[in-house]
């Protein structure tokens, strides 16, 4: 369904073991079982390479980058920014176009902030194009994370801007017909997310992009939970700006990036500010360096960047696109299998696709925590809870669901033990069909 | 198929109670009320302490609430209720004591009977620290309650 | 000189050569000689504790922590949180008073925007002390790294505050008795450095914090070259935020701490939002969690805090009194055998102490930049440049100095090749007396 | 004491040129002039570029410049200076190519004395990527420069 399927090879199960072997965590035993890691959707597990990358620049090369000019820090330097080029050109990106950040929510707040610094009248005559005030509007969707959604409310609070959204229907998608009177010449900013977290659907990227577009307002796309798993070109999705996080995608913790358009961020007044992002200071002003480092204030986060480009190298080295017909099947299994289970509704499983390889449902007058209890019982690590997302789960009539998120180290093994502890505890608390 | 950890957490008291919450409907104009939330899952309780007699003696008539949330939270918010009915407050701020100790006690300390009577059947709670807050929610919710009826 | 040094016992040779060999990277070879790394200013090498730390997380517990209820999960958030434990008992802090930060200058402009969030009207009635407008001052001083400077300009300029500052005298100290006429009833907030990153001086904070208190004004404490270097209780101290970095003090990158007095940060409007520092969200508005999580917006740096606690366990093991100790006479050393190389200036090495290990000089007429390069080809690696303080180096009349700083790891052998290097470098360029 | 590849970095004619430096003092009136910044150490450099003649024939006449930096940086703009005076706008700028591409060269490419004259001494910056900036300062001030006498 992600359109990628019908042209390419899915690994085989022998193929998928060989990859799990790369990965240490996958061997361990939970509560007396093997683990079956069903939570990449909220965080991936970490190949060797990926842990050896990091060890090896601690062990060899570890010194302040961007300062100084001793061997070490040079070599680090020149380490890190070639990390920046891997993980730009994985995106379609060019290399100043990648500002690192901490993690996606981060990389959405910049932007954020950086609209609100424009609107306090930083950035002089170049940042004009980011100022929102009183009767100007923000959009978004009623299926965003929260941190596709909070930093936008705050700024709307900041600068007078109104936020509006898309709704989704009942079946959990985007009610696009509605777009058209949410977005309107008023609109300056379109955010929303590439994957739904929650109901794993590809949104509409093409038809929101033109619809922002006509109504020249910018486009911010959180593309945390396509990046990880699906071939994503952001030059050929016309987006402004992209967001996205390095542990869902085999990196470690404490990185993101923002993808900025090379002409905007280079408009954009500063978010965080202090060392290597200057060009001169004195007392009472200072001057900001050109992207991307005008937007990486601090010390960088070196070793992370370093494996974050091992991992998108990991990635590479298997292809996107076989990942994604991978996920593309046990999505399929998931689903099929959840819908013959008594009491489970899938949420947007009505929904037409594409869709990516992850499931959240809930299972009549159980509760997802107790659902989550049984099966981590058994050794089955999966996502209870509002997702980040609690305004689409209260749209839905929920509070709380179970999620299941496949990566590319998950087999159908996997799937069909969580499908089992998925009946049995249905069975153990009498759910009725 | 279940392991004798999780049977033990999720014994039949629990399940009956989760399926047949005791105390549930707010009647309003009570001595104390609290509002409960719990951050992980967005479960919410509120929940009413009614008194009476004055000081040293004040006793708790009755609790009642409302909310939502996991088999654990409403079977301990039942189990609750069901233990303060006609406690003095003191009593039963010793036994929300004892509750918790038992609760944070990562597995170590099981809750004594005589203090907490039915509400022992939660102890397995303890073992799993994400769950410690559901056990506790209206345990919580109670103790803040008291704490508003003293201070009105 | 740091004041512990006539009590406890500096370690011995044979002490700091066992230590060393906990640091894999100082085995390495520079230029085909030993690296004498003396750049544990800009950032320090890592003993193999900490990397084990990091590594043995990701292939036993990596999960998403705060998040869902499976065992990994739990694990991971009960490690997650015990580290802050460590940290915040480390300077001498309550756990939920340490906010984590990508870096010391995430965490001086998380203070920053705070204060800007509040003065725009968000956080209600409990944030109106944190207000600024036209007539506050904020005070700051001329010695800052830019970390600590630009974040507060740029606070002046979105509240129209003013911006003002102690300067320093020709010997690089603050100019203390100018301090009396820069803070004044209108100082809302006074921002300095515990101790310069150039000159190595500790400054004088019980003395600031006490006329700062006199006119009811905030303190926030640099404490980038204080925490790794010295014994910190910020408590003791009495400031109310104050900003670190891992990096610094054998942690990864990627993670730094704000520390703030548990009341402020409960009255203190949200900096960056998103998941997991939320109670409810709706289309409309977000209610926020307490501190620390109200601070800490999207998915946890959890690696890095794991592997600071261990570098904070580590350093602990040793003892910072008698890491203060030994750096003490390090620092004697540099100082003593700088002043015998013709032509040399220590920037401040006229100031009356105390001060850390760590000295930057001016060379006459040779550029910072070729003496780091000689330097270097000699596997001995310094900073050059501004060291992120050009208000500093403008103020003593230079663009660029060349600094060497030391840390537990160094040895006296090590300090000695330095001024041997620099003394050789003065005679290649023909530097006279 | 030092090695062989620092003695080839500091070559006599760069000591020279860092302690005397060519071309030094601005006179205004310039057909294009520039300001560049090397942000990692906060150097900085002026120049102009004076030209005669019209179109293709444009030919530089002289550059000036001032600035501070290190012997690397100060060395290259007065080599530059020297090199370029005479030239055509037109081959300076194949020129300063060639010097750019012998300094991103990572040690790789030797660059051609035919048309870098003296400034070959600075061949050996190439292996040290923290100074490539240092030796490309006055080069990429002059391209700059050029560029603004042309749209003037
Ligand atoms: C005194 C001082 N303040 C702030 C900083 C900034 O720290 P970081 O770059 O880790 O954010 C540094 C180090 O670069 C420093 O030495
Ligand atoms: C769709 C989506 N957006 C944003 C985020 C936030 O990412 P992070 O927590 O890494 O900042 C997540 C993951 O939590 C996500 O799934
Ligand atoms: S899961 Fe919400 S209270 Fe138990
Ligand atoms: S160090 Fe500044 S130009 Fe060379």
């Amino acid at each position: 369904m992600t359109g990628t399927s019908e042209t390419t090879h899915a690994p085989t199960a022998a193929e998928i073991n060989l990859w799990r072997e790369d990965f240490p965590l996958l061997a361990t035993e939970v509560n007396g079982h093997p683990l079956a890691y069903l939570d990449s959707g909220a965080t991936s597990q970490k190949p060797r390479t990926v842990l050896d990358a990091e060890r090896h620049y601690y062990e060899n090369l570890n010194a302040a980058v961007h300062r100084g000019a001793h061997t070490l820090a040079a070599e680090a330097t020149v380490l890190f920014e070639d990390a920046r080029a891997t993980v730009a050109d994985f995106v379609g990106a060019e290399e100043d176009e990648l500002v690192w950040t901490s993690n996606a929510t981060e990389a959405l707040n910049l932007v954020a902030y950086a609209f609100s610094n424009a609107s306090a009248g930083r950035g002089g005559a170049a940042a004009e194009r980011f100022r929102l005030g009183a009767g100007d509007e923000i959009v978004v969707t009623e299926m965003e994370h929260h941190a596709n959604l909070i930093p936008w409310q705050e700024l709307a609070f900041r600068t007078g801007a109104t936020l509006r959204y898309i709704p989704v229907g009942d079946d959990g998608a985007l009610r696009m017909e509605a777009a058209d009177e949410v977005i309107t010449p008023r609109t300056r900013l379109l955010a929303f997310t590439h994957v739904s977290n929650v109901l794993g659907l590809i949104n509409p990227v093409e038809e929101l992009v033109a619809r922002a577009r006509a109504v020249g307002a910018f486009v911010v796309l959180d593309a945390c939970q396509s990046v990880p798993h699906l071939p994503v070109d952001l030059k050929a999705l016309d987006v402004d700006f992209a967001a996205f996080s390095g542990h869902k995608m085999l990196g470690p913790t404490g990185i993101g990036a923002l993808y900025g358009r090379g002409e905007l961020l280079a408009a954009m007044p500063p978010f965080l500010t202090g060392g290597s992002m200057i060009t001169t200071v004195t007392m009472e002003a200072a001057e900001y360096l050109p992207p991307p480092q005008r937007f990486e204030a601090g010390t960088q986060k070196v070793s992370q960047a370093i494996a974050l480009a091992a991992a998108v190298e990991y990635l590479k080295g298997i292809g996107m696109d076989r990942i994604a017909a991978h996920e593309d099947e046990l999505g399929a299994r998931l689903l099929a299998g959840l819908a013959e289970i008594p009491g489970v509704t899938v949420l947007g499983g009505s929904a037409p696709g594409p869709r990516v390889g992850a499931a959240s449902f809930d299972l009549a007058g159980v509760h997802a925590h107790d659902v989550g209890q049984f099966l981590d019982d058994q050794g089955i690590a999966i996502r209870v809870g509002h997702h980040c997302a609690q305004p689409l789960h209260r749209r839905l009539g929920i509070t709380a669901s179970t999620r299941a998120s496949t990566y590319l180290y998950n087999t159908t093994e996997e799937v069909d033990r969580f499908l089992e502890g998925v009946a049995a505890t249905a069975n153990f608390f009498g759910v009725k069909a | 198929m279940s392991s004798s950890e999780l049977q033990n957490l999720y014994q039949q008291v629990i399940l009956d109670y989760s399926k047949n919450p005791y105390g549930v409907g707010l009647l309003g104009r009570a001595a104390g009320q609290s509002h409960q939330l719990n951050p992980t899952c967005g479960d919410e309780i509120t929940l009413e302490v009614h008194l009476s007699g004055e000081g040293a003696d004040r006793v708790v008539e009755r609790i009642r609430w409302e909310g939502h949330g996991c088999a654990i939270s409403q079977a301990s918010a039942s189990l609750l209720t069901e233990l303060a009915e006609g406690l003095t407050v003191e009593d039963l701020r010793t036994r929300i004591d004892a509750f918790r100790t038992a609760m944070q006690s990562r597995g170590k300390i099981a809750p004594d009977e005589e203090l907490l009577g039915d509400a022992v059947a939660l102890g397995g709670v303890s073992r799993y620290v994400a769950r410690v807050k559901c056990a506790m929610l209206g345990w919580v919710a109670a103790e803040h309650a008291l704490v508003e009826a003293e201070t009105r």
